[in-house]
């Protein structure tokens, strides 16, 4: 136990460092950004009214004291680590004066909810289907799987969602194509919302899982077809080990390893947000944040976002990190 | 080298399709040489005709032959995916080798750097790289800033195998043979490795020109220079799907699929001509 | 294994065939708890609003303002309808009167009108006029501080009815920041702000209205506002027109183009924003409902805002005048159009938009002028205006179009616009040649003897007919010998323009009333005394960063006349003269706008034929079409 | 021959058809091969590499999957009903026999442990259910067994990677006798072992198989195990069986070529002199030679050698032997 406890605590001092570096690259790459927040609002606000030359001048000055953009940029980035300790990521310059912290909070939800159960549930599947495809290689329907797999899976993510979105909204419209939720339903922990944001996800969920399942099929299937030739697996047939535990114990939970860590990036990977999903179905989340962050050369909104995508993935690789030598009893002899 | 190609086309069926969709693939991205029509020009034949004789493919709404456009933005595409996909192969397969089999601090440095380039979201990155660079953001410094961007993923599986490789025993008995680390690496890790590498180069493929399409739709891309991703985008913004110019989309779709399956029919079947186990099995369990 | 596949396969099934059937077919994109009967769903082009909680359209930017609020919730003084207005272009809204100026402009009496009331019941007055101002110049950092402040000495109210500008210096369009094109000042509650200790981070939520409706609910993820009808909506100033019919108003963010027609089609958006082209065209033919601006051909709304090609005059090359004309005479204005718009598209030859009054009062009185007008390479003289574009464009889209087409001459000009500059290359290697440019083998070189390069600004995504028209002249220019380059610059545009780096791009400095014939809107900030040194932030709208002593004369007599002074007619022709003399940018067209009125549960929108108001969901002058709209039987 | 066989391997053949890459080939693996199992025996079979003697354990085990094909022929177990190869048989059948009455030790025995599964789990996946009884009654056994084979109970808690080369093998042998079989099918159990860990292995199987009195059948083509652990053996060369009989009178006198040189060529003490060994390889089986397949490298190959394939023949008690130049040629 002591060299675990070591190699956790490795592993932690890893995870501070990944997340630092990380958030610093993220900081300087949004700094250098050649986007003026400043310029961004004066335009919004000015683009459509009869502004006088001089008034602008002036806003602009007052703007730049508002944003916080005067002084040094060592100062800057010292109040910048001030603030993320203390879990705030300032104003947003381009919703100003809402806190990042609160617009991310309102996303997050969505994301994470839409994301996660689609991850998992294509993680799932595809794996289970493709351990299958790759055990029973010449069942027909696992053929006929795979192939759709095979063909769908290269399709630009775009053209599937598009697709799903003129066959369930408009050839047949039987799907809400738009929004999170129906509009005008409250949100709440009450029957109507929540039946509309499960009727609403159903074709961001669906294309996400489209696109997703093909992957994991695909690599377990190629995982499990490797590891059925492998000695204990014929082995273990001759010594006539039921069929469900040589196919869970012998074959899935060998091939499940490289799969498991995918899984646990493709977790992290959810507070990305999934942009074309948002923009697509009009689904709210983090994606659009960002996006919108991006243009109104927003640092706050963009840093905040990609702090919490970077602490996403990290803490999702310390986690399958820490329990990988439960899942490959001999990965914890090498650490 | 040659004998396996033949010997694959001769009698392998998914090679022989896999080849079959890449020839079509190539063949059409080799005709761009020969288009009649410079690839930016707009208005050059009727805007909006369906497939018939004279268009084969139809025409865009912006008065391209969809054919010849085609055949440019698949070149492009191609090149830039395989750009992509070389560049960041060499990166994971020298870092996740090195990092597996070295273990201890070597392991620890390049992890470090590894997972710090597997968390940075890469979508926001890829879009300020897109404003810092502006108009010299061209499809090849793309590919350049997406592969440094996009091996780490995969170098952590490679090492990932590596590490269960080198707990087996005949690393060590490399190792008491006097073989270099290289040698180990070169001869003993890199076999087993070979079907991981060549699964993740098509999935980086995919992955980098599934990224640049959706940079495309979102527009952030090089349009001065037609992609699949380009045609989609202008495609996008003539809402050429609702406006039934079907063939505007699907003709540069299939043809990416067409890509894709060829390549992993051929990835599939070449793997298996590799790779031990699976030949073993199909020759029948060695006749000791 | 076997049987687990089966299970999962039922499961997968039966959960597909829930979901498709439990919800009723129609309640998918619009409000399950109100009649349809009684609403409206129009476009919000702002999109998802990051910020939904925010209200207080007097700070910076903090919420959305195309929501509804600046159409519906809030109200100013007067508004100029970009069309012909209800009862005429101009409309007393709270003042009761147009402005009163002292003579030298130096003071602006306003008189309200009486008996209008805030939402929560407190009548308006002077004092909250007089507040919108106090509050703002007090708070540097709210949006209309500086250009309050800049102006106004003091503000007085005298009694509930009269409000008394004082101003810093001479300005006889000081009212224009309470006029709407769009938007404009808005007045705010005194009573509700009087009990916010900082008004800029008050977030004015629930929003108390001043206009006929009140807000109804939102969602907090931004995608939709619903509004409702006020009550006591008589005690407002829109009262005078009668009744409005929707009772209830939804402005939603419907997602990109193609979603936005097939909400359309599916009858669960009633007002489209913008639309590409072929939308419209889709629209137009699958859907018997739709109607846009024009019942034909070319169909959209002709926003007044010139689109062009705007150069940056303080570029090295692009300083010379007849480059600038050499680069204009390589266009050949139909295939722009074509790109750009299919053809739909109104294009003008001067730098006025070509839409409201404006033709009649500069277009068709210059036209003489202009067909004279001639150009000298030195080497030759040629007249470059070609009266017939505009026919000419009609019969390039007969053919597909058919119908559709206006055949009547003059139908042809009010829908297409007049002429336009003929493609003359002969003129344009003239012009480049005298100002020292060499021709290489298809190549033009600069007097430096480099190859003469123009990157051309588009924004990509965000105006993809501007972007359209952008790569067409790239291409034009690329074949007459330019190394021509498309630069997009989609969100990084406002940054760029604003600081001077791009050679040149598609986009707009002019921007007029459209329902009124001033012009100072957009020309007094082409004031040299505006002008930044290159490199430094141009403050809007000379983003051709270019000046002359001559529009400084116009500008400064403008200043010195009223705003309906018939004068003002005359310096505008000036301005189109002088301007055209010096091309600092190629005007091109109108700004098309394809808003698409779905007819199925609304009727009385305003069109051509019925130009009583602006359609554009997000102009604040739209408010007036809710009064005409009706309920489809 | 009193008593009856525990296996009977009756003309087997089992041939490699494939059709891969475009070479239709087909190996005759196992060619016509015929030999008796006594119960309480270790019969051992012996021949160089590609000799078929894996290809022959499978052919047996009833292991045969494409592209190897049954031909002809039967290896008839006595547990079984009559007349059935374990190749076809009903499946529920197998079941029961597997483990309890026939089970094996496969060649590199390193890797047919799982991995990552605990040795005691491996015990239950293969055991249990021949074994039955409570959870708690099967740790008895397994423990009661282990400690037979002087293994300390602890392995159970081990993973194999924990466990060294010899160790583990022994455990596989622990695994392979646990429910006490009939029959037992070694391949090369201890060809990866080094020459100590070997006999202790070898130790063990002699001890566990004289206890329980089951056969074994072992295959290796190390002579030097052979004669020390079999009671009987067969040499194998290029598929054919081509000498039987009791291992002491094969080492005493071995009859066919094949085999002298296979005897001949075991080191012995105080040996300075060098040894010759056979010209020429084993043959490609895919293009086997006419006649007898070991002419081309006989020493003593004739012309009927070479067009003539001979027969097995009774040359003594339990001892045949399949060459022409043996004791006159009268077939």
């Amino acid at each position: 136990m002591p060299a675990y406890f070591n190699f956790a605590i490795k592993r932690l001092w890893q995870f501070v460092l990944v997340v630092f570096i990380g958030i610093n690259i993220a900081y300087v790459i949004t700094h250098v950004t050649p986007i003026d927040p400043v310029e961004q609002s004066i335009s919004a606000v000015t683009s459509f009214g009869n502004t006088s030359p001089e008034a602008i001048a002036d806003m602009r000055r007052s703007l730049q004291e508002l944003y916080g953009l005067k002084g040094d940029w060592i100062e800057q980035y010292i109040s910048f680590w001030r603030r993320i300790l203390q879990a705030d990521f300032g104003p947003s310059l381009s919703a100003f004066p809402a806190p990042v912290t609160s617009l991310i909070a309102r996303a997050l939800p969505w994301t994470f909810g839409l994301l996660a159960f689609t991850t998992l549930v294509s993680w799932s599947v595809g794996n289970l289907l493709g351990a299958l495809a790759g055990y029973y290689r010449n069942n027909r329907s696992l053929k006929f799987f795979g192939v759709l797999a095979m063909a769908l899976h290269p399709v630009p993510y775009y053209i599937v969602a598009l697709s799903l979105m003129i066959v369930f909204g408009f050839i047949w419209p039987v799907l809400p194509i738009t929004g999170g939720s129906a509009m005008d339903v409250q949100q709440g922990w009450n029957w109507q919302f929540v039946a509309s944001v499960f009727h609403h996800s159903v074709l961001p969920a669906l294309s996400l899982i489209m696109i997703g399942i093909g992957s994991w099929f695909l690599g377990m299937r190629s995982l499990v077809s490797n590891i059925i030739t492998e000695d204990y697996v014929v082995y273990a047939e001759i010594g006539g080990v039921a069929q469900s535990r040589m196919m869970g114990s012998y074959i899935i939970r060998n091939a499940l390893a490289p799969q498991v860590t995918g899984l646990a990036m493709s977790l992290g990977g959810i507070f990305n947000g999934a942009v074309i999903t948002e923009k697509i179905f009009g689904y709210p989340g983090l994606g659009t944040l960002l996006v919108d962050g991006v243009y109104a050369g927003d640092y706050g909104l963009v840093l905040g976002v990609t702090s919490i995508a970077i602490i996403g993935v990290s803490l999702s690789v310390l986690v399958i990190d820490l329990i990988y030598p439960l899942i490959d009893p001999r990965v914890q002899v090498a650490s | 080298m040659k004998r396996i190609i033949f010997d694959l086309l001769k009698y392998n069926n998914e090679f022989r399709i896999g080849v079959f969709l890449i020839l079509i693939v190539m063949t059409m991205a080799g005709l761009s040489f020969f288009s009649p029509y410079p690839p930016n020009d707009v208005f050059v034949v009727p805007p909006d005709a369906p497939p018939s004789a004279d268009y084969w493919l139809g025409t865009t709404s912006r008065g391209q032959d969809v054919f010849w456009q085609l055949s440019i933005a698949i070149r492009n595409t191609l090149a830039f995916g395989l750009l992509v996909a070389l560049l960041s192969r060499v990166i994971s397969i020298v870092v996740g080798l090195s990092s597996g089999y070295l273990g201890g601090w070597v392991d620890r440095v390049l992890m470090a750097i590894n997972d710090t380039f597997i968390v940075i979201p890469l979508f926001p990155i890829l879009i300020l790289f897109y404003f810092v660079l502006r108009d010299s953001m061209s499809t090849i410094l793309l590919a350049l800033i997406m592969s440094s961007l996009g091996w780490a993923y995969d170098s952590r599986l490679i090492r990932s195998v590596a590490m269960s490789l080198k707990t087996r025993e005949f690393t060590g008995t490399s190792v008491f043979s006097g073989m270099t680390i290289f040698e180990i690496l070169r001869r003993e890790h890199l076999p087993y490795v070979l079907p991981i590498i060549f699964s993740t180069t098509l999935n980086n493929m995919n992955w980098s020109i599934g990224l640049e399409v959706t940079l495309a739709v979102l527009g952030f891309m090089d349009i001065n220079t037609p992609t699949i991703g380009g045609m989609i985008y202008w495609a996008n913004q003539h809402t050429a799907i609702v406006a039934g110019i079907w063939w505007w989309v699907t003709f540069p779709v299939l043809t990416v699929v067409a890509t894709f399956v060829g390549l992993y029919l051929i990835a599939v079947s070449i793997n298996e001509y590799i790779d031990p186990r699976s030949r073993l099995s199909r020759m029948g369990g060695g006749q000791s | 294994m076997r049987r687990l596949y089966t299970a999962f396969l039922a499961t997968v099934m039966a959960l597909s065939l829930v979901t498709l059937f439990s919800k009723n077919v129609e309640a998918q994109g619009i409000p399950q708890n109100i009649p349809r009967k009684e609403l409206l769903i129009l476009e919000n082009p702002e999109g998802t609003i990051k910020n939904a909680g925010w209200f207080n359209i007097w700070a910076i930017n903090a919420g959305s303002q195309s929501n509804g609020l600046q159409q519906a919730a809030l109200d100013t003084l007067w508004y100029i309808d970009p069309e012909k207005g209800i009862d005429g272009a101009w409309d007393n809204s709270l003042a009761a009167d147009k402005p009163i100026y002292n003579a030298d402009f130096t003071e602006m009496r306003v008189k309200l009108r009486k008996g209008i009331f805030w939402s929560d019941g407190v009548e308006f007055t002077s004092a909250d006029v007089k507040a919108t101002v106090d509050i703002q110049i007090k708070n540097p950092n709210m949006r209309f501080s500086a250009v309050l402040r800049n102006n106004v000495a003091s503000v007085d109210a005298p009694d509930a009815e009269t409000v008394i500008f004082k101003l810093h210096k001479p300005n006889s369009r000081f009212h224009t920041n309470f006029t709407v094109r769009w938007g404009a000042i808005w007045i705010l509650p005194k009573h509700v702000f009087d009990k916010v200790e900082d008004p800029t981070k008050f977030d004015f939520n629930k929003p108390v209205s001043l206009s006929a409706y009140t807000l109804h609910s939102f969602d907090p993820d931004g995608k939709w506002y619903i509004w409702q009808l006020r009550e006591d909506w008589q005690r407002t100033s829109l009262g005078r027109y009668g009744k409005p019919g929707p009772k209830y108003l939804a402005y939603v963010d419907p997602g990109p183009p193609e979603k936005r027609v097939i909400a359309q089609l599916n009858h669960e958006l009633d007002v489209i924003h913008d639309i590409a082209p072929e939308g419209m065209f889709t629209l137009a033919k699958q859907s018997k409902s739709t109607k846009a601006w024009f019942k034909g051909f070319p169909y959209g709304h002709p926003d007044p805002t010139l689109a062009g090609v705007i150069f940056n005059t303080q570029n090295e090359h692009l300083k010379n005048r007849d480059v600038r004309w050499a680069l204009a005479l390589m266009i050949d204005i139909r295939a722009v159009t074509m790109a750009a718009y299919r053809g739909a598209a109104t294009i003008s030859a001067i730098p006025v938009p070509p839409t409201g009054i404006h033709p009649d009062a500069y277009h068709k009185p210059l036209e003489a002028w202009v067909k004279d007008f001639e150009i000298d390479t030195g080497k030759s003289k040629h007249k470059p205006y070609d009266p017939n574009v505009s026919k000419q464009i009609a019969d390039m889209l007969r053919p597909s179009m058919g119908d559709q087409i206006p055949k009547d001459d003059k139908e042809i000009k009010d829908s297409f616009g007049l002429g336009w500059w003929k493609t003359n290359l002969e003129a344009a290697t003239e012009l480049l040649e005298r100002a020292g440019y060499r021709k290489q083998a298809n190549q033009w070189m600069t007097p430096d003897g480099k190859p003469f390069t123009v990157r051309l600004m588009v924004e990509g995504d965000l105006r993809p007919v501007m972007t359209r028209a952008g790569t067409m002249i790239v291409q034009q220019w690329k074949q007459a010998g330019i190394d021509a380059r498309v630069d997009v610059a989609q969100g990084t545009l406002l940054t760029r323009r604003s600081a001077g780096d791009f050679d040149a791009f598609i986009g707009w400095s002019v921007e007029t009333w459209g329902g009124h014939q001033d012009l100072s809107y957009f020309m007094d900030s082409w004031h040299s005394a505006f002008l930044a040194e290159p490199g430094k932030p141009q403050p809007l709208r000379n983003w051709q960063r270019w000046s002359h002593p001559e529009l400084d004369g116009i500008i400064e007599k403008i200043r010195k006349i009223g705003f309906d002074d018939p004068k003002g007619i005359e310096l505008g022709h000036d301005y189109v003269k002088l301007v055209t003399r010096e091309m600092p940018f190629i005007p091109l067209m109108a700004y098309n706008v394809f808003t698409a009125m779905d007819h199925t549960y609304w009727t009385g929108f305003p069109t051509s034929d019925n130009p009583y108001a602006n359609p554009v969901t997000n102009w604040g002058n739209s408010r007036y079409m809710f009064v005409k709209l009706k309920p489809a039987n | 021959m009193t008593t009856q066989p525990i296996l009977r391997v009756d003309h087997l053949k089992a041939h490699f058809r494939s059709s891969y890459f475009g070479v239709y080939r087909e190996v005759p693996a196992v060619d016509d091969i015929s030999f008796d199992v006594a119960p309480n025996e270790i019969f051992g079979l012996a021949g160089e590499s590609s000799s078929g003697k894996t290809t022959l354990m499978k052919t047996i085990a009833g292991l045969i999957t494409p592209p190897l094909e049954l031909i002809g022929g039967k290896a008839q177990f006595s547990f079984m009903p009559p007349e059935t190869n374990l190749y076809g048989a009903d499946p529920a059948q197998l079941a029961r026999i597997r483990w309890s009455k026939l089970s094996y030790i496969m060649q590199g025995s390193m890797n047919v442990l799982n991995p990552l599964r605990q040795i005691r789990s491996i015990f239950r996946d293969f055991a249990a259910v021949h074994i039955g009884g409570s959870n708690s009654d099967f740790e008895t056994k397994t423990v009661n067994h282990l400690s037979r084979l002087r293994l300390d109970p602890s392995v159970l808690d081990a993973y194999p990677h924990e466990l060294s080369g010899g160790m583990r093998q022994r455990v596989t042998i622990a695994l392979a006798t646990i429910c006490r079989p009939d029959f037992i099918i070694a391949d090369e159990p201890t060809t990866a072992l080094d020459v100590i860990v070997q006999k202790e292995v070898l130790g063990m199987i002699r001890s566990i198989q004289r206890e329980m009195g089951s056969s074994v059948l072992f295959v290796t083509h190390d002579m030097g195990v052979h004669a020390a652990l079999t009671d009987k053996l067969g040499i194998m060369y290029a598929g054919c069986l081509v000498e039987a009989g009791r291992t002491a009178d094969i080492f005493n006198a071995p009859q066919h070529p094949y085999t002298r040189h296979l005897i001949h060529s075991l080191p012995r003490i105080g040996d300075t002199v060098q040894r010759t060994g056979l010209t020429g390889t084993p043959p490609n089986l895919a293009n086997p030679p006419s006649g007898c397949r070991f002419h081309p490298r006989c020493p003593l190959a004739s012309d009927i050698c070479r067009t003539e394939r001979p027969m097995m023949r009774q040359i003594a008690t339990e001892h045949r032997v399949a060459c022409h130049a043996v004791a006159g040629d009268d077939a």
